[in-house]
C-alpha cells in the first residue's frame, strides 16, 4: 500500500517525476545528465535479471513512468560492484542512485512485495542499528526464517553443513545469540540515528508541501 | 613505539567469531612482522555496508561512517584510518568524499553527530590495509621478509570489486589491476596474471538474498581460476572471500562441478611467507585447505 | 649552420601537416614571406598517414603531392624540418621565435639514391606505421617524404652502423657530426597548426587495447589498408595474420568521456563509416561491419554518405556505449559486451577485429606556453584579441575534420597577412 | 642561343648505361647544342655550371636546359632556373630503376634511356619561355555579395587586410538571417550559454569603415571580366543601378529557410503554435526579457522541438542532408525558455545529438544541467487538440509509441543555399517537385558557360577537394557561409575569412599573371591560331573553369586570369590551334615522333604512356622508389591532365609504328578525384571516339586503352602497362612500322 507522502509527491510534482527524482532520492540531480550510452547496462553483473537496466530507468523517469519505476524489482538487483560508476562517461554516481531509487521507492510504500534484497537488506539495517554492529549469526537466521519458521527450518537445515564449517572454523559464534558484539553509547547511538532520520524526513516531508 | 601507526577500522566481520575474523587474525600476525601498530578507533560502529539502503536513508547512512571518523578525528588525530574490509573502506572514504562535497549534507550530519558530542571535520586520509603495504612498505620490504618462498602456489588473484571501485589501489586500473599478482609474486609464488575474473563480482551481499543468481557469479569465478591453472585463490576483500569459499559445496550440487579451490587472504600468504605459523595466519580459518599453503607453514 | 633570413613582415607556421601546409603555402601564394617549421623529418602530418578520405574515398597523399609540388615552387616559403619551437617572444609584429633543430645527420645533397640504407641493418620501430613494422636505421620516412631526404636515427650515432652509412654514401650527404641547433627567427605573425594525437588507447582500460592484440584504434586500420603500410594494404588482424572479416568499430573511444576527453572528437563517426567502407573493399559481401555508437555524427551533407553505408546490408549499426571488451581464449577473437539501448537488448558478439574509434586530442599542451594565449579545458587555442599575432590553424583551435581544418587554416592565413600588411603599413 | 644538355651519372646512371653513347644521342640525334656530364649534377658545383651556360652571352647563352638525371619530382628546387624552359629526362625512376640489371636487360634499358633523351631535346626544343601575358591589371577592391554576418564579416576582414570591400545587399539592411535572431549558440570557454549575435556590433563596424562601401536594395545586373577586372553592373531596386570594377567576388549570398508548409504531417500551417526554429526567434525577440508567448498571446509552458523536421530524409520534397546547427539551435531556444524559467517543460526529440567539437558537447551537457529533457524518438505526427497540440512519436529507447503534450512545437527545418542558377540543369528543380533552389541568378555572369557559380551537390556551390575547401571552377569567386555548406555562424565567419583569403590571392595572383592553384604560379597561358580555328565552340564548351568566352563571331576569346592551365581547351580542339608557350601539341608530338621504333624484325614493341602528371606519374614514381621493374617498352610523356590530351597524338603514335597508347587519368564520375575536374572524363570521351581511327587503321582496339589511376596504384599502375605488352603480345606488332 502507499505511504501518505506518496500522494502528497504525486500532487506536487504534477507528473514532472524527473523533478522529483531530484529533489528527493539519493544523487537523483544526476538522472538528468545521462546522455543514454548505455555503458551501464551493460555492465551490471546481475545485468539479465534487470527488469529495466540503469540507463532506461533514467530515461523512463524522464518519460515520467513513476509507477513502473518506482515498483520495478530492478534496483535491488544492485550488487554495489561500481562498474557502471567507474565506466559512465558522465561521472553519475549510479550505484547510489540506484540505492536511493529502491529507499525511495520503499519511503512511497511502492516496492515490490517480497523482494528477497529488500527484505534482506531492511534485516540488515534492523540487525545493525539495534545495537551498532551486525550480528551475523542473527542475520543469517533471521534470513533463513524471513519466510515463516517452516520454511526457515527448511533452508537451514539446507544450510546446517556450511554453519558447520563457519562454527568449525570459528567464524560463527554461537556466542552471538547471546548478546554479542555492540557499541557500548548504544543510547548515543539511537539517539544520532534518530536525528538523522528525522533530518531527512523533514526534509521530503518540507517537499511535500504545497507551493 | 611502532614504525607506523594507524587509526584502525576493524568492521563488523573481523569481530571475534565473525566471518573475516581469520583476516583480522591474519593481519595482527602481519602487523607484527611489519612493525605496524593498528589503534581500533575506540566504540565504532557498523559503516552500514553497502546493503544498508534499504532500511537506512542517506542521511542516516552517512552518520555512521561519519560517526566512526569522528571518533577517530578525536581520538587519533594524526593517524590515516585504515581499513581491512573493502566495504568499510569504501564506506567510510565515499562518505568522507561525498560530506565534503555537499555543505548541506555535512551540516546535517554534525546535527546528528551533536547527540553522541562528536563533530565531523573530514580532514582524514582514508586507506585500505593493501595501500599501507604497498605505499607505506613497499614491495621490496616485503620481499625482503620472505623466509619461505611460496613455491608450487599457482594463484589466481582475485581482487573483486569495492578494494577496486569507484576508488581503487592508487596507479592500478579498474579492469586490470596487477598489485595483487605483484605481491603473489614478491612471495615466491607463481601469479595467472590473466586470471580473467580478477575484478569479476561476487554478488557482494546479494549472495544471501539472491543465492541462485550469486552462486552463478562466483562458479564462473571459481572455474576461470581452474582454466587458468590455479591452485589457489587469493583475495584482499572478506566478503569475496567468503562468497567465493563457503558456497563451494553448494555450487557443486547445483551445478555438478567438483570445485575445491581453496581461498585465502593476502595477509595469511605473508603470515606464511614470512615464516610464520599456519596459526598465526588463521588457516584453520578457511574451511577449503590448501595442503601445499600448510606444507610450506609447517615446514 | 643552417641560415634563414626572417623579418617583422615574415609568418612562422609551427607545423607542417595539411593545415600548416595550407596556411603556409596560402599566405606564400600571396606574395608573403613564410617560415614552416616540422618537427617531424617530412610534412604532411598525421594526414599523411592515411588511405583514404571520407566521404570521397579519394587518397590524401593526392592533395599531398599538389601542395609539396607548390611548395617546391615557391621561392618566398621556407620549409625547416625536425624544428621545433623552445620559446617565443615579443608582441604582435615583432615576435622572435627561438626554433630547436634537432640533426638529421644528412643534408641535403641527399639525392634518396638508397646506398646508406643498403650498408645499414638494424630495425627500429616504424612510427609512420604507428609502430606496427619495422625500419631501418638509415631511412626514408615514407615514399611521400618530402624532403627527400634519408635520416639516421639518433639511436645510430656512434656505432659502426652509422659509420658504414656513411661511407656508403658517395655524394658526402651524411654528417654524423650535425649538433642541435638553435635559431632565432624574427617574425610579425605566428600561426600554430601543431594538430592532434589520437588519444591513448591503453587509458581506455575497459577495451583492453593493452590486453588483446586483436584490439587496435583506428589509426592504425588506416595503415593496414595503405600499400605502403606494415601488411602492404591486406586487412589482416594482429594476432594470428587472419583476414579480418568481421570488424566491429567502437565509437567514442575516450571521447564525450569525462574519464578521458570530454569533447567529441567530431570526425570518428565518419572515420568509422569510412572504413566500413575497407572491409567491402577487400572482401565484397563477406566482409561484415558493425558501429556501436551513442549518436551518429554525420554532419551536413556526410549524412548523404552515412545513409548510403546505412543501405549496406553488410554494416549494422547498435545504439551502445560497449561495456567491455573480453577475449575468447580459443580463437582469440574479441567478445563484445553490452547492451542495444533502442529497446534494451543485450549482446555478446564476437568480432574478428576491433577497432577503437579514438578521438583526437591537442598534439601540444598549451597551458605553459611562453606568450599568453587563450586555451580552452579542452586543451584548444581560443581565438582572442589577447593572443596578439599567434594564431591557431585547424586541429589546434578544435576538433576538426580535414575540409573544415584547411578551411580553418586558410582563415588563420588571413589573419597572419592582415599583421604583416599593417606591419608594412600597407 | 643555344638548348644545353646536362647528363648525371651519379645515382648509378653512370654504373647501369653507357653514357657516352647517351652524349652522343643527346648532340647528334637530339641536335641540341651541348651535352655535358656530371657525376653529381644536383650538387652546388653541378648546378652552377648550369646556371653559368645559362648567364653567359651571345651565342653561348643556354636559353633551354635539358636535364638527364632523375624525375621531375625529385631535386625539383635544385633544377627550377626561373623562367628558363627545362626538360626533365628520367633516368633513374624512369629506366634503371626499373629495370633489372644483367647483361641480358643492357640492350633493351640503354635504348630507353636513349629514346627518353631524344624525347626531353625534342621537347625542349618545342617549349618556349612563358611569360605573362602583360594584360594584367590589379584592383585592390573585393565585391561581398551578401550583407549577412558572413558577408558583412568578408567586408571587415578585406579592411583589415587593407584592401576594399563593397557589400551588395538586396534588402533595405544589414544583418541577414542572424539579425533575426536573438541569440547565438556561444563561442567561447565554457559553451553553457548563448550568447548576443554580435550582428549589431558588425553592422556599426562596417558603417564605420571607410574602406568599405554598402550597397542596399541592391542585387548585381551583370558581372563581366575576370579577376583583376571584373566589370559589375549593380541594380538598385529604389534608386539608379551604378556601374563598379572590382578584383575579386566573395559571394555570402546564405540561405532561405526549408518551407514548412511541406510538412503537413507536424500540422504546420495548420495552427500558430506550430513553428520554425527561424520563427521561433521572432517570439523570442518579442518577448524580450520577459516570458516568450504564442501567437495567441498563451505564455508558453511545455515546448517540443522536434529535430530534422523534413531533413535526413529520402522522401520526396525533403531534405536528404542534416543542416548541421539545428541540435545546438535547439538547445540555445530551450534555454531561452529554461533560463527566463526553469519549470517551462522543455523537450527535445531527436535521432542524433550533433554537437560537435570541444563547445557542442559542453553545450549540450548545459542544456541538460538546465532540465532539458532529451528523447532519442522519431515524431510521426502533431495534432492540433483545441489550442494545444500533441506529438506522436516513437521513443527508440523504451521501443514504444508515445505521445506527449505541447503548448508550442518547434521544427527543426534545414537550410537551403541561395546559390542561383544551377549551370548544369539550368533549370528550376522544383518542376521535378524536387528541392526549390532560387533559380534567379546572383552573379549573373556573362560567361559562356552559364550565369552562376557551378553548385556541387544539393545546391550547395561548395567545393568538390576535401583537401581544398576553396577550389573553385569560377576563378577569382568565392562563396562563404551557408551557400557553400550547411553551417553555423562561427564556421560562416571562418569560412567569410577563408573566402577573403583567397580573394586576396586572386587579386595579387591575377595582377601577376600567376594561376591560381593546382598549377599556382604558372606563367603561362592558352592562345589560339585564328586562322585554324574553326568556330566549332568545343574548347568553349569544355573548359572546367569557364574561362572561355565567344567573340560575335564565334571564336574562342580566353580570359587568363579564369584560366588555370590544365590543357583541355589544347585536348578539345580538333584542328589543335591551342597551345601553351610550353605546353603545346608540337612539345608532346615531338617528343613521341623522337621515340626510335625498331622494326617489327627486332620484336620491340613500343608502348607510348600518357600520365597525369598529379596522380599517375607519382604512382609510377613512387613504384620505381620501390624498385617495382616495369617493361622496357614503355615510354612514358606526363601530361598536366589526361584532359589535355588530343586524339592527334594518339594518331600519331598508332601511325608511326607504336603498339599500344596507355592513358593514365584520374577518377572520374560522380566522386572524381581529376583536379581539372573534367579532364579526365573528356579524355575518357574522346578515346572512346578513337575506335573509328583505329578501325580506319586496320587496328585492334585493345591497343588503346586509358584507365583511372590513383597515386596509392605502386603495384598496379606498373601490372596495368605488363597488360598492354600481353596484348600486343597476342595480337602482334604493329604494321605501321618502317
Amino acid at each position: 500500500m502507499t505511504t501518505a507522502v506518496n500522494q502528497a509527491m504525486v500532487e506536487k510534482y504534477k507528473g514532472n517525476f524527473l523533478k522529483e527524482v531530484t529533489d528527493n532520492v539519493e544523487e537523483g540531480s544526476w538522472v538528468k545528465m545521462c546522455m543514454q550510452c548505455g555503458v551501464c547496462s551493460g555492465s551490471c553483473p546481475l545485468g539479465p535479471h534487470w527488469d529495466h537496466p540503469p540507463q532506461e530507468l533514467f530515461m523512463m523517469i524522464r518519460a515520467n513512468k513513476r509507477e513502473e519505476v518506482l515498483s520495478s524489482t530492478s534496483m535491488w538487483m544492485c550488487t554495489s560492484c561500481y562498474n557502471c560508476v567507474a565506466r559512465c562517461p558522465r561521472g553519475l554516481p549510479i550505484t547510489h542512485i540506484m540505492h536511493g531509487l529502491a529507499h525511495y521507492s520503499k519511503r512511497m510504500g511502492m516496492k515490490p512485495k517480497h523482494q528477497p534484497t529488500e527484505q534482506f537488506g531492511q534485516m540488515f539495517w534492523d540487525n545493525l542499528t539495534k545495537k551498532g554492529r551486525v550480528n551475523e549469526l542473527k542475520l543469517g537466521l533471521g534470513l533463513y526464517f524471513k519466510d515463516g519458521f517452516a520454511e526457515g527450518v527448511k533452508v537451514s537445515m539446507g544450510k546446517q553443513k556450511l554453519g558447520l564449517n563457519m562454527m568449525k572454523a570459528k567464524r560463527m559464534s554461537p556466542m552471538e545469540m547471546l548478546g554479542g558484539h555492540g557499541v557500548k553509547d548504544l543510547s548515543g547511538f539511537h539517539a544520532m540515528l534518530k536525528k538523522a532520520e528525522e533530518l531527512e524526513a523533514a526534509r521530503v516531508g518540507e517537499n511535500t508541501d504545497a507551493k | 613505539m611502532a614504525k607506523h601507526e594507524y587509526s584502525y577500522y576493524p568492521g563488523c566481520s573481523s569481530q571475534k567469531g565473525a566471518s573475516s575474523s581469520n583476516l583480522e587474525k591474519s593481519v595482527e600476525t602481519l602487523c607484527e612482522e611489519l612493525d605496524i601498530k593498528l589503534n581500533p578507533i575506540p566504540d565504532w560502529n557498523c559503516c552500514g555496508a553497502s546493503i544498508g539502503y534499504a532500511g537506512g536513508g542517506e542521511l542516516p547512512r552517512m552518520t555512521l561512517s561519519a560517526r566512526n571518523l569522528a571518533l577517530s578525528e578525536k581520538h587519533h588525530p594524526d593517524q590515516d584510518v585504515v581499513a581491512t574490509c573493502a566495504a568499510c573502506w569504501l564506506n567510510t572514504r565515499e562518505v568522507q568524499e561525498r560530506l565534503n562535497h555537499n555543505p548541506t549534507l555535512k551540516a546535517e550530519t554534525n546535527i546528528a553527530l551533536q547527540s553522541v558530542k562528536l563533530e565531523y571535520k573530514g580532514n582524514k586520509k582514508v586507506r585500505h590495509m593493501v595501500e599501507v603495504l604497498i605505499e607505506d612498505i613497499g614491495y621490496d620490504v616485503l620481499g625482503s621478509k620472505v623466509k619461505k618462498p611460496l613455491e608450487g602456489l599457482k594463484i589466481a588473484g582475485y581482487v573483486g570489486c569495492q578494494t577496486n571501485r569507484p576508488f581503487g589501489i592508487d596507479g592500478e586500473s579498474f579492469e586490470n589491476p596487477m598489485y595483487l599478482d605483484k605481491m603473489v609474486e614478491t612471495l615466491g609464488a607463481e601469479a595467472l596474471t590473466k586470471y580473467d575474473k580478477k575484478v569479476a563480482c561476487c554478488s557482494g551481499a546479494l549472495m544471501f538474498s539472491e543465492p541462485e543468481k550469486g552462486q552463478a557469479l562466483v562458479k564462473d569465478i571459481i572455474e576461470s581460476a581452474y582454466d587458468s591453472g590455479a591452485n589457489m585463490i587469493v583475495t584482499p576483500c572478506p566478503l569475496c572471500q567468503a562468497n567465493v569459499e563457503i558456497y563451494q559445496d553448494d555450487i557443486n550440487a547445483r551445478y555438478k562441478t567438483k570445485f575445491d579451490m581453496p581461498v585465502m587472504y593476502y595477509s595469511q600468504l605473508m603470515d606464511v611467507a614470512f615464516g610464520r605459523s599456519a596459526l598465526d595466519a588463521a588457516l584453520n580459518g578457511n574451511i577449503i585447505q590448501s595442503k601445499r599453503l600448510r606444507e610450506i607453514a609447517d615446514k | 649552420m643552417t641560415d634563414v633570413v626572417a623579418t617583422n613582415q615574415t609568418i612562422i607556421v609551427v607545423g607542417g601537416g595539411i593545415s600548416g601546409m595550407t596556411a603556409a603555402l596560402e599566405a606564400t601564394e600571396t606574395g608573403k614571406q613564410v617560415i614552416l617549421l616540422e618537427k617531424r623529418p617530412y610534412l604532411g602530418g598525421r594526414v599523411s598517414q592515411l588511405y583514404k578520405y571520407f566521404p570521397k574515398m579519394c587518397h590524401p597523399t593526392c592533395g599531398q603531392e599538389i601542395n609539396q609540388r607548390r611548395i617546391k615552387m615557391n621561392q618566398n616559403l621556407t620549409v625547416l624540418t625536425q624544428a621545433e619551437v623552445a620559446n617565443i617572444s615579443g608582441n604582435t609584429g615583432d615576435y622572435t621565435v627561438s626554433v630547436t633543430l634537432t640533426p638529421r645527420y644528412v643534408n641535403n645533397h641527399c639525392t634518396a639514391c638508397g646506398e646508406c640504407a643498403k650498408a645499414a641493418t638494424t630495425e627500429f620501430d616504424d612510427e609512420f606505421n604507428y609502430n606496427m613494422g619495422k625500419r631501418k636505421g638509415v631511412y626514408l620516412p615514407n615514399a611521400m617524404a618530402f624532403p627527400q631526404h634519408y635520416v639516421i636515427d639518433q639511436r645510430l650515432i656512434g656505432t659502426a652502423e652509422a659509420d658504414a652509412a656513411k661511407a656508403a654514401c658517395k655524394y658526402g650527404a651524411i654528417d654524423l657530426d650535425q649538433q642541435v641547433e638553435t635559431l632565432d627567427l624574427k617574425a610579425g605573425a605566428v600561426i600554430f597548426a601543431t594538430g592532434w594525437k589520437p588519444y591513448d588507447a591503453n587509458k581506455i582500460q575497459p577495451y583492453g587495447y593493452d590486453r588483446f592484440a586483436n584490439v587496435i584504434t583506428n589509426v592504425e586500420f588506416e595503415r593496414l589498408m595503405d600499400p605502403h603500410g606494415p601488411t602492404g594494404g591486406k586487412l589482416l588482424r594482429p594476432s594470428d595474420g587472419k583476414e579480418a572479416k568481421n570488424v566491429a568499430f567502437i565509437q567514442c573511444a575516450g571521447s564525450r568521456d569525462k574519464n578521458h576527453l570530454a569533447h567529441c572528437s567530431r570526425i570518428c563517426c565518419m572515420a568509422s563509416l569510412k572504413q566500413t567502407n575497407y572491409v567491402q573493399e577487400k572482401f565484397g559481401d563477406d566482409g561484415k561491419s558493425t558501429i556501436y555508437y551513442i549518436d551518429m555524427r554525420a554532419i551536413d551533407r556526410f549524412d548523404d554518405f552515412y545513409q548510403k553505408v546505412q543501405d549496406n546490408p553488410n554494416v549494422s549499426f547498435i545504439k551502445s556505449k560497449v561495456a567491455k571488451v573480453e577475449e575468447d581464449k580459443a580463437s582469440g577473437n574479441p567478445v563484445l559486451h553490452g547492451v542495444d539501448t533502442e529497446g534494451y537488448k543485450r549482446y555478446a558478439n564476437q568480432h574478428d577485429l576491433v577497432v577503437l574509434a579514438t578521438g583526437m586530442e591537442p598534439s601540444v599542451d598549451f597551458k605553459g606556453f611562453p606568450v599568453k594565449i587563450m586555451v580552452n579545458d579542452e586543451g584548444f587555442i581560443e581565438q582572442d584579441d589577447s593572443n596578439g599575432g599567434i594564431f591557431a590553424a585547424g586541429v589546434a583551435s578544435d576538433a576538426l575534420d580535414v575540409n573544415r581544418a584547411v578551411q580553418h587554416a586558410t582563415a588563420a592565413a588571413l589573419r597572419a597577412v592582415q599583421v604583416v600588411n599593417q606591419v608594412a603599413g600597407a | 642561343m643555344k638548348i644545353g644538355g646536362y647528363l648525371c651519372t651519379g645515382c648509378g646512371i653512370g654504373d647501369r648505361l653507357d653514357t657516352k653513347s647517351l652524349e652522343t644521342v643527346a648532340v647528334r640525334e637530339g641536335r641540341i647544342g651541348f651535352c655535358k656530364t656530371h657525376d653529381f649534377l644536383c650538387s652546388q658545383a653541378g648546378v652552377d655550371m648550369i646556371k653559368a651556360d645559362m648567364a653567359a652571352e651571345g651565342d653561348e647563352k643556354v636559353t633551354k636546359a635539358v636535364i638527364m638525371a632523375c624525375s621531375r619530382r625529385a631535386k625539383t628546387e635544385s633544377f627550377h632556373f626561373g623562367a628558363t624552359p627545362v626538360a626533365r629526362v628520367n633516368l633513374r625512376e624512369g629506366v634503371i630503376w626499373i629495370r633489372p640489371e644483367g647483361s641480358e636487360h643492357d640492350e633493351t634499358t640503354q635504348e630507353m634511356a636513349a629514346d627518353y633523351i631524344r624525347m626531353g631535346c625534342a621537347e625542349a626544343k618545342a617549349m618556349q619561355q612563358a611569360d605573362a601575358s602583360g594584360e594584367q591589371s590589379k584592383n585592390n577592391h573585393i565585391m561581398v555579395v551578401g550583407g549577412g554576418m558572413t558577408g558583412m564579416t568578408a567586408a571587415l576582414e578585406a579592411s583589415k587586410a587593407g584592401y576594399y570591400a563593397s557589400i551588395i545587399e538586396k534588402a533595405d539592411h544589414l544583418g541577414g538571417v542572424m539579425g533575426q535572431l536573438k541569440q547565438r549558440q556561444p563561442e567561447r570557454s565554457p559553451y553553457q550559454n548563448p550568447q548576443d549575435t554580435g550582428v549589431a556590433a558588425l553592422i556599426a563596424a562596417v558603417e564605420a569603415d571607410d574602406k568599405i562601401t554598402v550597397y542596399l536594395n541592391s542585387t548585381i545586373a551583370k558581372t563581366a571580366g575576370a579577376p583583376g577586372r571584373f566589370e559589375v553592373d549593380i541594380a538598385s531596386t529604389v534608386g539608379t543601378g551604378t556601374h563598379a570594377e572590382f578584383g575579386a567576388i566573395v559571394q555570402a549570398t546564405g540561405f532561405t529557410p526549408y518551407d514548412a508548409n511541406k510538412l503537413p504531417e507536424f500540422s504546420y500551417g495548420k495552427t500558430p503554435n506550430v513553428v520554425t526554429q527561424l520563427e521561433l526567434e521572432a517570439l523570442a525577440l518579442a518577448a524580450g526579457d520577459g516570458p516568450i508567448k504564442r501567437a495567441d498571446g498563451k505564455i508558453v509552458e511545455n515546448v517540443v522541438f522536434v529535430q530534422c523536421a523534413g531533413q535526413r530524409s529520402q522522401k520526396e520534397g525533403h531534405l536528404s542532408y542534416c543542416s548541421g546547427h539545428c541540435c545546438a539551435t535547439s538547445i540555445k531556444q530551450a534555454m531561452y525558455f529554461k533560463d527566463t524559467n526553469p519549470e517551462i517543460e522543455t523537450t527535445v526529440l531527436f535521432d542524433d545529438i550533433r554537437t560537435p567539437g570541444a563547445g557542442g558537447e559542453n553545450f549540450y551537457r548545459s542544456a541538460q544541467d538546465k532540465f532539458v529533457t532529451f528523447r532519442k524518438g522519431k515524431v510521426s505526427t502533431v495534432d492540433v487538440k483545441g489550442n494545444d497540440l500533441q506529438v506522436n512519436f516513437k521513443d527508440l529507447i523504451l521501443d514504444e509509441d508515445a505521445h506527449m503534450d505541447a503548448d508550442l512545437v518547434v521544427l527543426a527545418t534545414g537550410m537551403l543555399p541561395n546559390s542561383g542558377t544551377d549551370i548544369d540543369t539550368m533549370k528550376d528543380k522544383d518542376a521535378s517537385g524536387e528541392i526549390k533552389v532560387p533559380v534567379t541568378s546572383i552573379l549573373n555572369l556573362n560567361y559562356r558557360q552559364g550565369p552562376d557559380v557551378p553548385h556541387l551537390v544539393n545546391g550547395f556551390a561548395d567545393s568538390h577537394f576535401i583537401c581544398f575547401p576553396y577550389e573553385t571552377r569560377r576563378t577569382g569567386i568565392y562563396t562563404a557561409g551557408p551557400v557553400r555548406r550547411p553551417m553555423d555562424a562561427g564556421q560562416a565567419q571562418t569560412d567569410a575569412m577563408g573566402a577573403v583569403m583567397k580573394a586576396i590571392q586572386a587579386i595579387e595572383n591575377s595582377a601577376s599573371g600567376r594561376a591560381a592553384h593546382p598549377r599556382s604560379g604558372d606563367l603561362s597561358f592558352p592562345t589560339f591560331r585564328k586562322e585554324g580555328c574553326t568556330q566549332c565552340k568545343r574548347c568553349t564548351v569544355e573548359c572546367p573553369f569557364g574561362a572561355i568566352d565567344e567573340d560575335e563571331k564565334g571564336y574562342p576569346k580566353y580570359n587568363e586570369a579564369r584560366c588555370r592551365r590544365c590543357g583541355t581547351c589544347m585536348g578539345a580542339c580538333p584542328v589543335q590551334v591551342i597551345s601553351f608557350k610550353n605546353y603545346s601539341i608540337e612539345t608532346v608530338g615531338a617528343q613521341l615522333k623522337a621515340v626510335d621504333v625498331p622494326d617489327e624484325f627486332q620484336e620491340k614493341p613500343r608502348i607510348l604512356v600518357l600520365a597525369c602528371e598529379n596522380d599517375a606519374y607519382p604512382a609510377l614514381d613512387m613504384a620505381a622508389m620501390k624498385r617495382n621493374e616495369s617493361s622496357a617498352f614503355i615510354r612514358v610523356i606526363p601530361v598536366r591532365c589526361l584532359g589535355s590530351t588530343n586524339t592527334i597524338w594518339i594518331k600519331d603514335a598508332l601511325g608511326s609504328g607504336y603498339d599500344g597508347v596507355v592513358m593514365m587519368g584520374c577518377k572520374k564520375g560522380a566522386d572524381y578525384q581529376c583536379h581539372f575536374v573534367k579532364g579526365s572524363e573528356m579524355a575518357h570521351v574522346r578515346m572512346e571516339k578513337i575506335g573509328d581511327t583505329l578501325s580506319t587503321m586496320n587496328l585492334e582496339s585493345e591497343r588503346v586503352a586509358v584507365h583511372e589511376v590513383a597515386i596509392t596504384d605502386i603495384d598496379r599502375a606498373p601490372k596495368l602497362l605488363d597488360e598492354m605488352v600481353e596484348v600486343i603480345n597476342r595480337v602482334g606488332l604493329s604494321p605501321f612500322k618502317f
